[in-house]
């Protein structure tokens, strides 16, 4: 893990707010793995104050990186409009990553909207290992504009359901419901393949993903987001409130968790909060 | 000896300072919070470069801290409300002070309590170990037998807290000031007469966020601790206050540093030495980068010896 | 009665609320001393779209006011030093009341004193006037007979003195409380148990700020008042924690709103009206803008009365 | 005065810091008066977060208008990296103005670095009274990077005298020494016409142009700056510590003072400083 500069290469909108930033002199990125992540922040003096973190979405030779990002504020609009050329300090590569493929499983990758980024590196990284047809990437959104690099993931011959809430493109519905199907397919196929869960999106998607694979006994991985100040592990903001004590943090003991660690989230969330002392 | 090595000395600032009996290459600390342990900024600054470092605060037992979110961004600033989490004293010695002994600067142990006993318990046993250099005691704790009124606000308690630790920490004891109170001076006076060494100031501000989509605090516990570049002006504030008032004890100044002229500021304002917290966050190598920053700003104003700065400041 | 004409009633909220005393059109006010006398804003918004302004503080004799320089900008915020300059009593009624008794929304004069007689004369004169709607009382002034401690820092003072000017005046009677205290309820409490009509929360918070280069505070006085967003967190702390004490008087929250969603925010936690300072600097409009805001938050939010929103935070 | 949007139109580098930035949308500041500013704010969050008063230096038509600043920092800062597009918000015109140049008068126009807007404006408007030739601008900076727009103020057609403290353009010294001169140019010419001062510049520099003026019992006239917040009177920051009471105000009072009400400033900022209660 190491605190750099880096510049905008080059910053592609993909629309929808969605845009591609190509970093260079990301040097020390080189052998991150998919689901790990970096705390990202331009030269834009104090608001916001704080770096984002995003996801890696692909990192190459010669120092570059890809992140791929959609604007929900400040910070991210900020990054929308960064020239290339601009100066962004990066910290990373951070966190753990998804379980590294293998020919004996296969593994259903599920992206919900922004989530797609580790999962897109996942696959990824099954081309890599020649392992693309062995998975299958089920991908969300809300309509077909929250559905991008489609061309990119195709070129990496890997299987890509589509589902979309207003039914714009892929499969009318959410993609749990995408899940559900596939599974059913595998389950009719009768393959005594292994399968496994790796999933990353919006919260109630996670819970419902994490159900699912709960439900068919099936390994499962969440990448789970929380609010950030460090990525480190010091400032202990990031906690995930899962029943174990003590808590586990996204930055240090994730992003990706089982999904039994930290199914506990939706109970635990919706439990009394006291008022406590602040530190 | 030579003329050119003379030159270079005379460019060069001294940096070194000494605040409540302790002797610091350099003022800048990192504050208790922002920094871990230490080890996990090693690759990403010199730890020896920097004047010291204070650590995450230390309870005699591990503490699970509070439920999430506990963190938010505000203007300039962030809340939070770890709730105190913290590894406890025996886990510290074991994990985490090896590294800290061998890790080449100042390290001051922050420590609490939530009852008299557990401070004094706390404090005489971190007290006890090599490599702590000294002690800073965070007094904005919630007083369990005084219906969660934090302990540093109320100058007779926080004057006989800090006398009951004094007895039994044989080590320069600091202590933290709260800045949710109307009087900073008659805090930090208390600690002065029973015999702290040294006053941090200033801890977190009680703040609060609403996420109005949601309608609920952004914060779990609804309040957190508003630090970063907003409550600077407060923070220089109190410093001063309390180097006004001739209080007998050095200041060592907190709150918004963000570079080395924030560091100066609090310098001029009467602080001995200064500590960096959430700039730790927007930019993990800002401490180093800090005490650059004050070297050139005194080459440039021709201060040969940092310690001129210290209360410096020109009025009337 | 055509089913378009229901359907556009259904979904434009009701903004009126109703604040110590005064009804407003909707809950969004101009702060005290951000504002001058109105009518400086005239061509920049719609006075009359406002809920009620509230004018700079008047004492009974013409004040020159501080040195300067008076005001620096510091991070997401600024501190002034104006030293509560003003055209004194007779003037304000002369130059300034007749604009604003046509201007078409609310006025609030604030006021103040050096003594209690100064605030017991100056309130009970600018009550007597046709066209003040309220009065908002600063008590964050120096006490000249006290050693020059506020008025509004201890609740027993404060008590005392809201007792006496409610004797004098008949008109709904707000008093606006200071941030630089450990206690937010007691102040509050005083102002309820001695006959005030509301509270706004919050006044500046006392803070400084230093030029490297000359050494020099940046305020000619040192100490300045911190208003704009950075402190945002700590004025919806304090207004929460007065809300929840179940304060029998409304609050007013003020402190760092610079959009619908600060307002918001503000009446979550239990304000019943808002004032908008600084940000009349940042963008004179800004009023205007926040309560168009709030109007389409309640839309989105299938709010009918922005009244649901007072106090309407989610805990537990 | 108005309260408006404009747009960048172009951003013009003028080197050591300096740039114009040429703003369209500006209709209501058509008829503004030289001396006459504006408070000028980009889209850029809080931070920073006030307003920068910048003199006018120039109110074409069609909504045109031109301001010269220098990057000093974070505001202007980013005005300088605002590229053509830009929406920047605007309050104005401001304050009061120079006196109309008359055909029986001189004036002496004196700008010290980045002071020289509003008497590049007030020199622009002598020209279009055709009395361009009745004036002289006297223009000191640190070095030839600071003179600029020069080839703009020969093109009016007025006299133009530099004055660089390290000699690299026109008399090495002060531009006081150049006012000094051109004083004794006057006098040595025994000339019956009345002579006038304008100047804008650092505080020093206007002492000096003050004192001059006064011992030449001459006419003089001073822009002053102080820091602002709300630009229209009403926060009370922008007091001019004047020996005169009540305060008066750079924004509204000003930024244009005769140097007889002003002068004593140099004398009442040295004098002891009280601490008082806020607002
Ligand atoms: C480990 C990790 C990896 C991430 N990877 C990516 C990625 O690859 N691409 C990407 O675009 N984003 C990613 N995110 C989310 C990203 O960090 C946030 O979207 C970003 O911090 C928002 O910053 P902002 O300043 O734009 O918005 P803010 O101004 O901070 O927030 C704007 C609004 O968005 C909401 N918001 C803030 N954070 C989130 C969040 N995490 N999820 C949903 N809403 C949020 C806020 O509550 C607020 O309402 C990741 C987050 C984590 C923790
Ligand atoms: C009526 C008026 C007209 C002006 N016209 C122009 C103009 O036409 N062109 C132009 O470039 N500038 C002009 N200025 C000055 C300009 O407003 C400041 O340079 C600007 O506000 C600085 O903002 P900043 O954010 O870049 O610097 P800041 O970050 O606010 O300040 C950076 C440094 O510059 C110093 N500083 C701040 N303001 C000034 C100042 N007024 N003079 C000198 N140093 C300062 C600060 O103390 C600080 O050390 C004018 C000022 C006034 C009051
Ligand atoms: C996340 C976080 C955790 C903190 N934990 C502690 C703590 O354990 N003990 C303590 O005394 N102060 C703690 N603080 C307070 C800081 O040490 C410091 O006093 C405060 O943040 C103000 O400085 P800053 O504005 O530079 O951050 C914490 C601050 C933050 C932001
Ligand atoms: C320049 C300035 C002058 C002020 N003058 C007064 C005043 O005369 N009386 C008063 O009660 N408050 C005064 N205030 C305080 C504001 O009314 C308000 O309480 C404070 O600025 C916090 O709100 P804000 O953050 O929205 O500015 C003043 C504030 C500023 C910035
Ligand atoms: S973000 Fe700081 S501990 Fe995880
Ligand atoms: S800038 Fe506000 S009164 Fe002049």
């Amino acid at each position: 893990m190491r605190y750099f500069d880096a510049r905008v290469i080059e910053n592609r909108s993909l629309g929808g707010g969605y845009f591609v930033l190509r970093l260079g002199g990301c040097e020390p990125l080189a052998g991150s793995r998919p689901g790990q992540f970096v705390m990202l922040r331009g030269d834009w003096g104090r608001d916001p104050l704080l770096p984002r973190p995003l996801s890696l979405l692909s990192v190459a030779h010669e120092g570059r990186a890809d992140l791929l990002a959609k604007v929900v504020g400040k910070g991210t609009a900020l990054m929308e409009r960064s020239p290339p050329g601009s100066r962004v300090s990066v910290l990373g590569p951070l966190g753990n990553s998804f379980p590294v493929p293998s020919a004996d499983v296969t593994d259903l990758l599920v992206a919900g909207g922004i989530g797609l980024p580790p999962l897109f590196m996942q696959a990824e990284a099954a081309a890599r290992l020649g392992l693309a047809n062995g998975s299958e990437v089920l991908y969300g959104g809300r309509t077909s504009r929250d559905l991008v690099l489609l061309g990119e993931m195709r070129g990496l011959g890997i299987a890509l359901r589509l589902a979309t809430e207003d039914g714009s493109l892929g499969r009318r519905g959410r993609v749990t419901d995408e899940l559900e199907a596939s599974l059913e397919r595998w389950r009719a196929a009768a393959s005594t393949q292994l399968l496994r869960i790796m999933a990353c999106g919006p919260r109630e998607m996670l819970w419902a993903v994490g159900r699912i694979a709960q439900s068919h006994g099936i390994e499962c991985y969440l990448s789970m987001e929380e609010q950030m100040a460090c990525g480190i592990g010091v400032c202990l903001g990031c906690a995930v409130a899962a029943q174990t004590r003590p808590y586990r943090y996204v930055c240090k003991d994730g992003p990706v968790f089982p999904a039994s660690e930290v199914m506990a989230y939706a109970t635990a969330a919706s439990t009394s909060r006291s008022e406590g002392g602040a530190q | 000896m030579t003329s050119s090595l003379d030159s270079l000395e005379e460019t060069a600032p001294a940096l070194p300072t000494t605040c409540g009996g302790i002797d610091f290459g350099n003022p800048v600390l990192t504050a208790s919070g922002t920094f871990g342990y230490g080890q996990e900024f090693d690759t990403l600054l010199s730890l020896r470069s920097l004047g010291g470092l204070v650590t995450k605060g230390i309870s005699p037992k591990p503490r699970f801290g509070n439920p999430p979110p506990r963190i938010c961004e505000t203007a300039a600033g962030m809340l939070n409300s770890i709730g105190l989490e913290n590894v406890g004293v025996e886990a510290f010695a074991r994990e985490k002070l090896p590294f800290l002994r061998s890790c080449g600067t100042r390290v001051l142990v922050n420590f609490f309590g939530t009852t008299f006993d557990e401070y004094l318990d706390c404090g005489a046993r971190l007290a006890a170990f090599e490599g702590v250099d000294g002690l800073e005691m965070n007094v904005s704790c919630p007083n369990i037998k005084a219906g969660g009124i934090e302990f540093g606000r109320d100058p007779v308690v926080l004057g006989d807290l800090v006398k009951a630790c004094r007895a039994v920490i044989h080590k320069p004891l600091w202590v933290k000031l709260t800045p949710n109170t109307s009087d900073i001076v008659a805090l930090a006076r208390a600690c002065a007469d029973n015999g702290a060494d040294a006053v941090s100031v200033i801890n977190t501000i009680t703040g609060m966020a609403i996420d109005v989509r949601t309608r609920r605090p952004k914060i779990a516990t609804v309040f957190g601790g508003l630090s970063g570049p907003a409550i600077k002006p407060v923070a220089l504030r109190m410093v001063y206050q309390v180097h006004r008032a001739k209080i007998p004890i050095p200041v060592c100044g907190i709150g918004g540093i963000q570079d080395g002229t924030d560091a100066v500021e609090f310098l001029l304002a009467g602080a001995s030495c200064v500590q960096v917290g959430t700039q730790s966050f927007v930019d993990p190598a800002s401490a180093e980068r800090i005490i650059r920053e004050i070297q050139e700003y005194c080459r440039a104003q021709g201060v040969t010896d940092v310690r001129e700065l210290i209360g410096a400041l020109a009025t009337g």
